[in-house]
């Protein structure tokens, strides 16, 4: 298989005030892949992710999916996701006034009809296949019996789930997961890590930020280790668990 | 939201013929309250048209504008001209006053629309502000102030002078011979208001509509999910900007008169208590809530000592003259009062407006029923 | 030259009026996030209470005046002149400053009741829903003073010894400009106000207390302090500052029941002008603004640009918000 | 509601029910159901007449307003033959007898007119097309009398303006259906200009704040024409916003303009506020010129006036009428108002009182309440003992030609309700203009009975 670079992060530097957040990054996200990237707290990594989806300005360097750039401020954050990048947030971002059909349904029509379409005279109820799609993904996450309650009411742990699949029905070429299973009991985490694992054998390139050493070894490709805002090492996960470096900054001080 | 649901066809089309029924007999249920006389049911089409119009964009988006009034306003004024300078027929007129109130809510929409929240209710308030104190001086030219624009019998009208129709003495709007005043006028209305629901229906059962409540739910989701949200709020915007002129275009058609203070942020500022009088976000509600204000605004400022003593003729002398002493602030000169405590009222106990006091009771009764089915 | 002396004194004059109805309303903003919309009714309500200070000092003996056939006349002669003489005259004459000092202890009561009774229920409900039931106490509240004291307007004057106008010419030699002397008593009262509330913020526990709460409320409370107390208080201070500014403006605008609501949309753009719960933004943008607008009213400006009296407040305000969002002074 | 009101307009209900029951095609069908029945809209055919009282309620004229209504209620009474008689015991070529007009007893519906346009036609055409009114009066301002005043040609009832000033109301926009009993401003011009010569000289220069709206602008032109044919310079004429509230800004620039006369085009409130505010500034003590600086308020009212207190004294303006007049007519109305109310009436009561009476006279002249009798009976009508001395409604642009007031803040008042003092009667031919005089021109058009 050719090393086709999805996202490719290249010399990015970012400074808060005085403080160094992101030092000289780089890193490429191969396709089909699933990378992780861990790091203590405060080491820098949603700071990566913000920068990664346009919502911060790195001072330098640049940031290129599948050919375009996405640094700071260059796309809208609805342009990146027509380009094919669907995120999940720390905190959950859903719809808590629509239905749990509706919220998937949402992410459905703006993969289908792009960032903005005037659809007022073909009915809800008549986009019978969009309708078929999203509830066979309700199915998928065993979520269809809440189909038609609203998504404020969940669970905070279902509506990670829920948002999950919000992304996931748009087929996106490239998934940012922030902390996927944070709050989630073991039971649940590990439902979405099938979940995940599911998805990554359709091919489908992921970008994970994690805590859970447990999750990142179940489903990391590859990893990057961040601390104190730049990368000391990359590796397979095997390769990351025998690196002196990463024991020394981080592993040393976290259970695995 | 409970407004977008996924109703059957069947359902909408019953909805639907329902509420032609109620219209088209107002004229009859109104005799029962009052309100059965032309002017009246006028005002209930036109300022429901208005509402409707303005909860697609406050309902669905929850976006507050404070400046609605001035495209209905503008409607008016463009109407006037119309029959001013081409002809006494209805359609050019609401042509020309949609499209110029289309062009407005596009220019304030676009612009007021950078900002959300206060800042977007704030923006809307000083373009409308702005637009009613020219009006009233420096446009008078345009739109002849304090006095408001007036129809002659001496204006142009040159569509109706090439097609050879005779000026009239006191001109009135027609629609090709049928002159467009007293019932006439409110079956005009009406049918446009129908217009008006049914399409308010199509959007709330469409994915647009959808989407405008998921931006109200969750904006930063909605431009994560690969949506731009202001194209989708400037189209809200300018649908319920064309209502707003719509409506006011109506209001000359059946009266021919078009005035400055009908710009006036308290008039944007009716709508807004109509809205949330009848239920922001439903169908019916806004409707329901014009109704009631025009209603209170008409006839129960007309109460005075002399109707109050004869309705409480049947109690014994002491006693109407308590009642008259306990509703005399509320009535009359007193209908701004009774209006305020109504709509606190409101906001404080019920937030869903009449629509979800009437759910509330028709609950009652569900409740009971099945109380008696589980008996 | 003259004339700009007089339009920066107008400018300053109205803006420290502006000034004093946004302090309180950006007070209450910014501590318990409510936009309210009955804040205009609180400077009413502070202008009727020098009315009715008045009515009661005034209460007079009447005397059937046989003069007058064609009705029962009476000669007026309020009580207190009948039992004091020119002492009495006197304690009519100060009716207004008078007012003030019984304001203070009615609006904080007005303002805690109104805290109590109706405002904390609204905290948690969004903006939209806070400005609805502001906006309805505001029509129930002057509803019920035109019940009680008619339409048109009360007229209220300044004490007799400050009744013309100061030479303030003289301070810079250009002896012809006078400029009234309540109008200059107006604005170092608004100084001494806006001074009084800022020095209470900075330098008392109270205060610093609450400047943390409009900084971070949960973090407040996670230390232990009774904010919602604290911002209670605060709610009647802003009903004070309304009243107080409402009692002063009396000899300058005879009070009517509407006056609330003519300043209400005035004093929201200079709260938005100055930036959102910024204090210091509010009191800036209030002076900004009454300057702005004294100046556009000049002849040679509308001769140019007829009609920008009537707009320049509003487009001052489009313009900021379009391009500085956060107002003069707001936090992002 | 009585069977009077049976009828619609152009359409009979019971008609337009049986077409609307049958199908939505009655939307087509109103023109065709043309009543014949009725010579006239709202003809009454039971034992009462009603009339539409439609003033302001709300809003910043609600005390003038309600001291309108309390003029009408008393004019009713009068009419009925209840109360002491009132003016119509003093006024001459007077028909009516205290029972009722044509034989029938007078009933009266109220409504807000907000003084908003918009709300004043609406609360009109319901006393039209519900209540049956076959007259409509009223109103404090001039844009709800000209706006009514249109509808009621549309609708074929008589409109006797209220309180309304402006020339438009009987000279741009003059309408055959609507009647004024109130003068306006070219009279107020007219009136004035020669007390202020006399009192203040020829050689002075006025400055002009305007309200900025058609009646301001129509004041202002009057008193600038009348004063400067006599001398007067004019130093500027500014116009301010309409309820701008704080007025400093326009009178600082007053003060070293060179001008030693103040004219203030205001009305309500914002007269109330800019006079106050003008004798803050020390206007009524400066020397300009070596003369006395003064200040004029054309249209002055005594109600408005009490809202700015002691500033009123020794200020100069024009009224229609004042409650302290002494002819047997005023004498008579102040007393039947007096005993009623216990305090005396306002100009705005005044002309209302007068206008219901001249109404019903005219209806009772002409043995009808159609439209086009009443309006042959009042066009030319001349009476007196209305309290401003012999009057003549002129056919060509329905005005009424009167003496005007010129009045003075009273500087002693003898109690709360002595604020003006009357210092000429200005006559009659003085204050007469042609009808079809530049600015005030306009076509009467036909009368409408509606039918």
């Amino acid at each position: 298989m050719s090393k086709r670079h999805v996202l490719s992060i290249a010399g990015v530097n970012k400074t808060f005030g005085g403080l160094k957040a992101l030092t000289d990054i780089n890193l490429n996200i191969e396709e089909g892949k699933t990378h992780a990237i861990i790091g203590p707290n405060g080491a820098g990594k949603s700071t990566l992710l913000n920068t990664c989806i346009g919502r911060l300005k790195p001072d330098n360097g640049t940031i290129t999916f599948e050919g375009t750039d996405l640094t700071g401020g260059n796309m809208t954050p609805h342009g990146i996701n027509q380009l094919g990048v669907s995120r999940v947030f720390q905190t959950p971002e859903i719809f808590p006034d629509l239905t749990l059909l509706q919220n998937v349904m949402i992410p459905a029509f703006a993969k289908r009809d792009g960032a903005f379409s005037f659809n007022i005279f073909k009915g809800l109820r008549e986009e019978k296949q969009l309708r078929d799609e999203a509830m066979h993904l309700l199915e998928d996450f065993e979520m269809q019996n809440l189909a038609h309650v609203h998504a404020g009411s969940l669970s905070r742990g279902n509506k990670r789930r829920l948002e999950l699949a919000m992304c996931l029905i748009q087929h996106p070429k490239l998934l940012l997961l922030d902390e996927p299973t944070a709050g989630m009991a073991r039971h649940d985490t590990n439902r979405t890590i099938d979940l995940l694992k599911k998805i990554k054998e359709r091919g489908m390139t992921k970008v994970i930020i994690e805590h859970d050493m447990h999750v990142v070894f179940s489903l990391a490709d590859r990893i990057s280790v961040l601390a104190q805002g730049a990368i000391i090492a990359e590796g397979t996960p095997d390769e990351i668990k025998g690196h002196p470096k990463v024991r020394e900054a981080y592993l040393g001080t976290a259970e695995i | 939201m409970q407004s977008i649901v996924e109703s059957s066809r069947t359902r909408d089309t019953f909805t639907l013929l329902i509420f032609i029924a109620v219209v088209l007999t107002a004229p009859i249920w109104g005799e029962f309250i009052g309100a059965g006389y032309p002017d009246l049911l006028q005002k209930f089409a036109i300022f429901g048209l208005f509402a409707i119009g303005y909860n697609i964009l406050f309902g669905l988006t929850g976006y507050l504008s404070f400046g609605h009034a001035a495209f209905l306003g503008v409607g008016s004024y463009a109407t006037v001209w119309s029959f001013k300078l081409l002809s006494m027929n209805a359609i050019p007129a609401v042509i020309f006053a949609v499209a110029l109130s289309a062009i407005f809510a596009v220019v304030i929409g676009y612009l007021s629309l950078r900002r959300s929240g206060i800042y977007f209710s704030i923006l809307t308030l000083a373009f409308a502000q702005m637009s009613y104190n020219m009006a009233y001086s420096v446009l008078t030219p345009i739109t002849n102030g304090e006095t408001g624009l007036q129809l002659k019998s001496s204006d142009p009208r040159v569509l109706d002078a090439a097609l050879g129709v005779e000026p009239q003495a006191v001109p009135l709007a027609d629609l090709f011979g049928i002159t467009l005043n007293g019932y006439a006028g409110f079956y005009f209305c009406a049918a446009i208001l129908i217009l008006g629901f049914w399409l308010s229906m199509k959007i709330f059962r469409s994915p647009f509509g959808m989407k405008l409540v998921a931006i109200k739910s969750n904006q930063t989701r909605m431009e994560f999910t690969g949506f731009s949200p202001r194209p989708y709020l400037l189209t809200a915007f300018v649908i319920s900007g064309v209502y707003a002129g719509l409506a006011g275009s109506l209001m000359a058609i059946v009266d021919p008169l078009a005035g400055a203070e009908r710009m006036q942020w308290t008039a944007s500022g009716e709508v807004v208590l109509m809205t949330i009088l009848g239920g922001v976000g439903t169908l019916f509600g806004p409707i329901l809530g014009a109704a009631t204000i025009k209603y209170f605004e008409n006839i129960f400022s007309a109460i005075n000592n002399q109707v109050l003593e004869s309705a409480y003729s049947f109690m014994p002398e002491w006693l109407s003259d308590i009642a008259i002493l306990l509703t005399r602030p509320f009535v009359g000169e007193g209908w701004h009062l009774m209006l305020g405590v109504l709509f606190m009222a409101i906001i404080i106990f019920l937030p869903g407006g009449i629509i979800e006091g009437v759910r509330r009771i028709g609950g009652i009764f569900k409740k009971s029923k099945q109380i008696e089915e589980d008996a | 030259m003259d004339a700009i002396l007089l339009q920066v004194l107008n400018g300053l004059d109205k803006g420290g009026a502006y000034a004093l109805i946004a302090l309180g309303l950006t007070l209450v903003f910014g501590t318990l996030g409510v936009v309210n919309f009955a804040h205009g009714a609180l400077f009413m309500m502070g202008a009727f209470v020098a009315v009715s200070v008045q009515n009661l000092l005034t209460i007079s003996m009447k005397v059937r005046d046989t003069s007058i056939t064609f009705f029962e006349a009476y000669k007026e002669t309020p009580y207190l002149e009948v039992w004091f003489g020119d002492v009495g005259t006197t304690i009519i004459d100060y009716s207004v400053p008078i007012s003030i000092l019984i304001a203070i202890p009615i609006m904080l009561l007005i303002g805690l009741a109104m805290e109590r009774g109706l405002i904390r229920h609204f905290y948690k409900r969004d903006h939209a829903d806070q400005i609805l039931v502001t906006f309805g106490l505001a029509i129930v509240l002057q509803e019920i003073i035109k019940a009680n004291f008619g339409a048109n307007p009360i007229p209220q004057s300044a004490p007799d010894i400050v009744a013309g106008s100061a030479a303030v010419g003289a301070l810079i030699g250009a002896e012809g400009i006078v400029y009234p002397w309540w109008r200059l008593i107006y604005l170092a009262f608004s100084l001494v106000v806006i001074g009084g509330v800022f020095a209470f913020l900075q330098f008392t526990t109270f205060g610093m207390v609450v400047r943390a709460g409009m900084y971070d409320r949960t973090m407040v409370g996670l230390l232990g302090i009774n904010i919602e107390r604290r911002f209670t208080i605060v709610f009647g201070l802003a009903a004070v500052v309304a009243g107080l500014a409402g009692v002063m403006y009396t000899p300058i605008l005879p009070p009517d029941y509407h006056m609330g609501m003519d300043f209400l949309v005035l004093s929201f753009v200079v709260v938005v002008v100055g930036g959102m719960g910024s204090l210091g933004g509010a009191v800036a943008a209030g002076f900004l603004l009454g300057i702005l607008q004294s100046f556009f009213s000049m002849n040679e400006v509308k001769e140019i640009l007829p009609g920008i009296d009537q707009i320049i407040i509003y487009l001052v305000a489009v313009a900021i918000l379009l391009i500085r969002p956060r107002g003069l002074m707001g936090k992002d | 509601m009585s069977t009077d009101n049976e009828k619609f307009g152009t359409l009979s209900r019971r008609g337009f029910m049986k077409a609307s029951a049958a199908t939505a095609a009655a939307v087509a069908a109103p023109t065709i159901l043309t009543s014949t029945a009725h010579a006239y809209v709202n003809e009454p055919k039971g034992g009462t007449v009603t009339l539409g009282f439609n003033v302001p309620q709300t809003g910043a004229y609600a005390d003038e307003g309600a001291d309108e209504l309390r003029a009408y209620k008393l004019a009713v009474k009068h009419l009925n033959g209840e109360g002491d008689g009132g003016m119509l015991n003093t006024m001459t070529n007077c028909v009516l007898k205290g029972n009722g007009v044509n034989g029938k007893k007078v009933a009266y519906v109220t409504g807000d007119t907000q003084t908003k346009s918009d709300a004043a036609r609406a609360s009109a055409k319901r006393m039209i097309e519900k209540d049956g009114a076959v007259m409509i009066t009223g109103g404090s301002s001039s844009g709800v009398a000209i706006a009514v005043q249109g509808l009621c040609q549309e609708a074929g009832v008589i409109f006797m303006a209220g309180l309304t000033h402006s020339n438009d109301t009987t000279g741009k926009d003059r309408k055959k259906n609507g009647f004024r009993h109130f003068f306006n401003t070219e009279m107020s011009g007219a009136a004035l200009a020669p007390i202020l010569k006399k009192e203040f000289g020829t050689d002075r220069t006025a400055y002009h704040l305007t309200a900025d709206y058609s009646w301001g602008w129509s004041q202002e032109g009057s008193i600038k024409k009348y004063t400067e044919s006599m001398g007067w310079k004019t130093a500027a004429a500014v116009r301010t916003p309409l309820g701008a509230g704080d007025f400093s800004q326009y009178i600082t620039p007053v003060l070293n303009s060179g001008a030693d006369v103040l004219v203030l085009n205001h009305y309500g409130k914002d007269m109330v506020n800019s006079l106050t505010q003008a004798v803050q500034f020390g206007l009524r003590d400066k020397q300009v010129n070596g003369k006395d600086f003064q200040i004029v308020v054309p249209l002055f009212s005594r109600l408005m006036a009490q809202g700015a207190g002691e500033n009123i004294k020794g200020i100069y303006g024009s009224t229609n009428w004042n409650w302290s007049l002494t002819d047997e007519g005023s004498k008579a109305f102040v007393k039947s108002f007096g005993a009623e109310y216990g305090f005396p009436p306002s100009q705005a009561a005044h002309t209302c009182y007068v206008q219901t009476l001249l109404y019903a006279n005219a209806c009772q002249m002409a043995g009808t309440f159609n439209p086009c009798g009443v309006i042959d009976a009042l066009e030319g009508f001349k009476f007196d003992g209305m309290g401003n001395g012999p009057t003549e409604y002129r056919a060509a642009d329905h005005q009424c030609f009167k003496d005007v007031l010129v009045v003075k803040g009273n500087e002693n008042p003898s109690s709360q309700f002595d604020l003006l003092k009357i210092v000429e009667v200005t006559p009659r031919a003085q204050v007469e203009y042609a009808p079809d005089m530049a600015d005030v021109a306009g076509e009467l058009g036909a009368c409408n009975p509606g039918a």
